[in-house]
């Protein structure tokens, strides 16, 4: 069996580094997308091939044969598995619908290019096994969006551009800060040798140091200090809350297809992943990182829903949602770290955690697919009439009558109404809020009123949304509106059938391959690193135990 | 606090003037300035990080040369490692300065200015 | 952009053959002395734009084309990871699988100079690249001057 | 001594660089502090860094020399709001206060800061720390470095044959990471040929965007 894992990093790459020389050889425009569109599906048909292999079957991958700890890994366990598969489920429909949409820009050479790389960015970053290879995977993703926010050059795309280097620059930055140091602590890079020097550290000596991690894992105050760099690198990618001043500029200049990548897949891959990865598997579970997360979480949920209401440019007030939807998600892993970190205390918390940490990642591939389509059916819209303020659109349920399905399945499912795959992961959520303030700690009750009055908000500015742009008679604006060409009408349609068909997750068979060896990933680490052995293993735990020996790059 | 831990205090500390630069500052250059100091305060802590002091000696580079044998330079030499990985920062930077100065010059196309309080500004 | 003075093109010819040879001299032996691709690469780019710098934009137009530019980077991109794909076939991605040689020769070290080589080819390219689009940008006359453009125009607009 | 003093330089530098008034001062300003950088990294061991750092910042000033002196700017005063600024300095002051005390505070603790000369890279480890179960025994028999940095200072040579050990992490360990380093060369240039077209919409598509 040939190890899959260095192939989602070179194909998108061979594909990147061919595009900016092939693209101008291409006759049309549309046909400069037919060379990424068959790279997309080559990495769709190795992520569900992927998923579908046992975790044994999927060891780490040494580049150069070197071994552990000095080579470099690429590390597919559940979690990972999960996330590569959305990415390549949302960058496919991107792709496709890149290939009549981008015809309104010049130069489909260095955007497919850059789609590419950025692309090999994000898997480089959901399989760096290796602290540094992540941050040098991250720059990648990072500056190839960077460029592609700024592809249409208008003045405000450049100045949004801008301000989203710089920041995100910055998060660079500190997570280098943080490479350093925890290089010196530690003398290790690879994030599963650092995950075990912190286990097996004695624990600090000094009074903060011993006030800080009461919850043991033998964390000391310089391994505090890179965490805090970490997570603030991090925030600002995922663009949690007091971190979030880039994403409503970058994420609505960018075309179409872009910002679905950006707010349905990159903030994900690049933020809320490697925060989870991190506080999980390497700060071997501490609860202060739970509770951080938790207060991030929820002060983006509420900010992104609060600014998202008065927003009256369609593709803004998305981008405000994603801030907000990616709250939840946070939220839900956070209130899952702490769970985890008490759950010696009483064994039902950690079947609570393990149900917090599924929700909050089926809420994130629920958003991932939803987040996408509004965006792209934002761009099918804009393609039609030239315009996406608020006040300027409607009627068009009956010019567009495709577009408008998708449009509707899509508001539905993020406003949590049941059918819908949304609803369930928003429910989980908050089932699991209130179950962790009744057995845990009375201060979820105000997490869970948050989450339920922010769900409401999101009904409420989604039921708007769809009144302004489906309902009342035809605009100037969208008189003349006409369905828009196959290519974005295939990719919209598919990822609503997917907003649909993502309730599915919640069947047992789907769920066991897909969702639960993620679940596993998570709780296995954190409570081995809370309580080494000391408490019986959770129920879910079976599967985490077959799974240990591979996650992270240990070798068997 | 001792001595032997100032250099990377005052690594941290160019690190804080950078970050200075960038919220403070409204004029793009002076922002690319501010990116630059971040660069060099990144690099800077890295290097400091790997350092390794050579008794009675200067600073051991790890490149073998005929003077030099493998285990002198397994005793005193200073960490490669780190250094391999400013060799990549550094070209990061370089890089996302290309990037940012592009950026710049086509603002300053648009608007005849570097000064970002006299854009139009985006809304919200 | 005009070139500069007689006595400053005077020095570049002078130089600029030395600052390349010293480029491509960091680039070869990156493996046994201070240096490496990248090093080498950024000083052939600084050789070619002292070039452009002195003899002025029409010239570098004539020598080196951006198609050559583009190319070559994406020539020495793609070779860095041939060489990787090659030790693919011998075993692991990035297997070095060339023999290692005596320690200090330029013929050592497996495949490292290659990789140098690529990367040197690589990095060159793509900062005299970056430096022209940035240096020789022009500002737009007028901005609405553009808005009919032929589609044909527009393709090929991105320099 | 003339490593603080280069620091020192570098930090002084850089508040010129950002509080001085004229644009192109300010880049000639960061520049020096970017040399400053290169001889650190020469006093410090590393002179491939200081050959790379050097050309680097030559490529750097030219490019935005060439930038300023083209360009009239006179608004290089202006600031943000005080209130923004000092919230932000603050909170990071805070954290390089608490860098400064938890730094300082080396306890008999495995998991400190080292001091500066003297890494982790000089103490030693049982073998068996290092390797995996199962793995080849390493060259140094019963101890070897505690960090990888010693383990490539170590092994490096006999198994890379580069006299040139940081070329032989960055193109043969780390041969990965290079590639990704040479992706994001390419990724910025593809970029910057992108931001810098001339054209970047089709105005004969359908519909004049309306911003």
């Amino acid at each position: 069996m040939q190890n899959l894992l260095p192939f989602f990093v070179a194909v998108p790459l061979a594909g990147g580094f061919l595009m900016p020389v092939l693209g101008r050889l291409f006759a049309s425009r549309r046909a400069a997308a037919v060379l990424p569109i068959l790279f997309g599906a080559a990495l769709l048909g190795l992520a569900v091939r992927l998923v579908l292999l046992p975790d044994a079957d999927t060891p780490p991958y040494w580049m150069g044969a070197w071994d552990f700890p000095i080579g470099v890994s690429l590390v597919a366990d559940g979690l990972s598995k999960f996330v590569l598969l959305v990415v390549a489920v949302v960058s496919f429909a991107a792709l496709l619908f890149s290939m009549d949409y981008m015809t309104r820009y010049t130069s489909p050479g260095l955007y497919y290019g850059l789609f590419m790389l950025m692309l090999a960015g994000m898997n480089g970053v959901v399989l760096a096994g290796d602290l540094f290879n992540l941050f040098v995977f991250l720059e990648v993703a990072g500056i190839a969006s960077y460029a592609l926010v700024a592809f249409g050059t208008e003045a405000d795309e450049l100045e949004a551009s801008f301000k989203y280097l710089v920041l995100g620059s910055l998060a660079s930055a500190f997570v280098l800060v943080a490479i350093a140091v925890l290089y010196n602590v530690t003398g290790h890079l690879n994030l599963a040798k650092i995950a075990e020097t912190f286990r097996a550290s004695p624990g600090p000596s000094t009074m903060l140091g011993a006030a800080l991690s009461e919850s043991k894992g033998g964390l000391t105050v310089p391994v505090y200090l890179a965490a805090a760099f970490l997570l603030m690198g991090f925030a600002l990618k995922a663009a949690l809350v007091p971190f979030h001043a880039w994403l409503p500029d970058a994420h609505p200049s960018a075309p179409a297809p872009i910002s679905a990548m950006l707010s349905g897949v990159l903030i994900k891959a690049c933020g809320v992943y490697v925060l989870a990865r991190l506080v999980f598997s390497v700060f071997a579970g501490a609860e202060v990182f739970g509770i951080i997360l938790v207060v991030l979480g929820a002060l983006s949920m509420v900010t992104g829903a609060l600014l998202a209401v008065g927003q009256s440019d369609l593709k803004r007030l998305l981008a405000y949602s994603s801030i907000s939807q990616v709250g939840y998600v946070v939220v839900a892993i956070g209130t899952g770290l702490v769970l985890l970190a008490w759950s010696p205390a009483s064994a039902a918390l950690g079947a609570v955690a393990a149900l917090a940490l599924f929700g909050g990642l089926f809420h994130l591939a629920n958003h991932a697919v939803f987040k996408s389509l509004l965006f792209l059916v934002s761009g099918s819209i804009e393609h039609a009439t030239g315009t996406r303020a608020l006040e300027r659109l409607g009627g068009l349920g009956r010019r567009m009558p495709l577009t408008a399905w998708c449009l509707r399945a899509a508001a539905l499912a993020i406003s949590g109404i049941p059918p819908f795959g949304g609803f369930f992961s928003k429910f989980i959520i908050l089932l699991v809020l209130v179950q962790a303030a009744v057995l845990a700690h009375w201060a979820f009750w105000i997490v869970a009123g948050l989450a339920l009055g922010v769900a409401l908000v999101t009904l409420l500015y989604y039921a708007k949304v769809q009144r302004a742009v489906l309902g009342g008679a035809p605009s100037p604006a969208t008189a003349d509106a006409r369905e828009v060409p196959f290519g974005m009408a295939l990719a919209t349609a598919a990822l609503a059938l997917l907003c649909l068909a993502s309730a599915l997750i919640l069947h047992p068979a789907v769920k066991s391959r897909l969702v639960d060896p993620a679940v596993a990933v998570l709780t296995a680490r954190g409570s081995a690193a809370a309580e080494e052995g000391a408490t019986p293993p959770l129920a879910s735990d079976a599967a985490a135990h077959t799974a240990q020996p591979d996650a992270l790059g240990r070798l068997p | 606090m001792t001595l032997d831990m100032l250099p990377y205090l005052l690594g941290f500390l160019l690190l804080v003037i950078g970050v200075y630069a960038i919220i403070a500052k409204r004029n793009l250059i002076k922002v690319i300035v501010g990116l630059l100091v971040i660069d060099y305060a990144t690099n800077l802590l890295l290097i400091l990080v790997g350092y390794r002091s050579n008794t009675g000696g200067a600073p051991m580079a790890p490149i073998l040369t005929p003077q030099l044998t493998p285990a002198q330079i397994a005793r005193h030499a200073v960490d490669p490692l780190p250094q391999a990985l400013i060799l990549t920062s550094i070209v990061i930077g370089l890089s996302v300065t290309a990037l940012v100065v592009a950026l710049a010059i086509r603002l300053y196309d648009r608007y005849g200015t570097f000064d970002t309080g006299r854009f139009r500004n985006l809304r919200g | 952009m005009r070139g500069m003075s007689l006595i400053v093109k005077n020095t570049t010819r002078l130089v600029a053959g030395f600052i390349a040879l010293f480029g491509a001299y960091i680039v070869l032996y990156g493996h046994v002395t201070p240096g490496g691709g990248f090093a080498g690469g950024v000083i052939i780019a600084g050789g070619l734009v002292l070039v452009v710098l002195a003899f002025g934009e029409e010239f570098s137009r004539r020598v080196i084309s951006h198609e050559v530019v583009r190319t070559s980077e994406s020539v020495g991109a793609l070779a860095f990871l041939g060489v990787a794909l090659l030790g693919y076939l011998g075993g692991a991605f990035f297997k070095n699988f060339l023999p290692l040689g005596d320690t200090g020769a330029l013929a050592s070290a497996g495949t490292l100079i290659l990789s140098n080589l690529a990367i040197g080819v690589k990095v060159a390219a793509g900062l005299f690249g970056v430096f022209l689009a940035l240096a020789l940008f022009r500002r737009r006359g007028e901005k609405r001057l553009m808005v009919r453009e032929t589609p044909a125009a527009d393709e090929e607009a991105d320099e | 001594m003339l490593l603080l003093a280069l620091l020192g330089f570098m930090i002084i530098g850089s508040l010129v660089a950002i509080e001085t008034r004229g644009l192109l001062s300010s880049v000639i300003s960061v520049g020096a502090v970017g040399f400053a950088l290169s001889v650190i990294f020469l006093l410090l061991g590393a002179p491939d860094l200081a050959i790379t750092q050097v050309v680097v910042e030559i490529l750097v000033l030219v490019v935005l020399v060439r930038v300023v002196i083209t360009r009239r700017d006179e608004t290089y005063a202006t600031s943000r709001s005080t209130l923004a600024v000092g919230s932000v300095l603050l909170a990071l002051g805070i954290l390089v206060a608490v860098a400064f005390w938890a730094l300082g505070s080396s306890g008999g603790e495995e998991l400190r800061m080292r001091p500066f000369g003297s890494p982790l890279l000089e103490e030693q480890a049982p073998a068996s720390a290092m390797a995996p179960a199962g793995a080849k025994v390493p060259l140094a028999a019963e101890t070897v470095p505690r960090s990888i940095g010693g383990a490539y200072l170590e092994r490096g040579l006999p198994r890379t044959h580069a006299a040139n050990y940081v070329m032989g992490i960055v193109l043969d360990y780390r041969g990965y990471d290079t590639l990704g380093e040479a992706t994001v060369i390419l990724v910025a240039i593809l970029g910057a040929f992108a931001v810098l077209r001339q054209v970047g919409r089709n105005r004969h598509a359908r519909h004049e965007p309306d911003r």
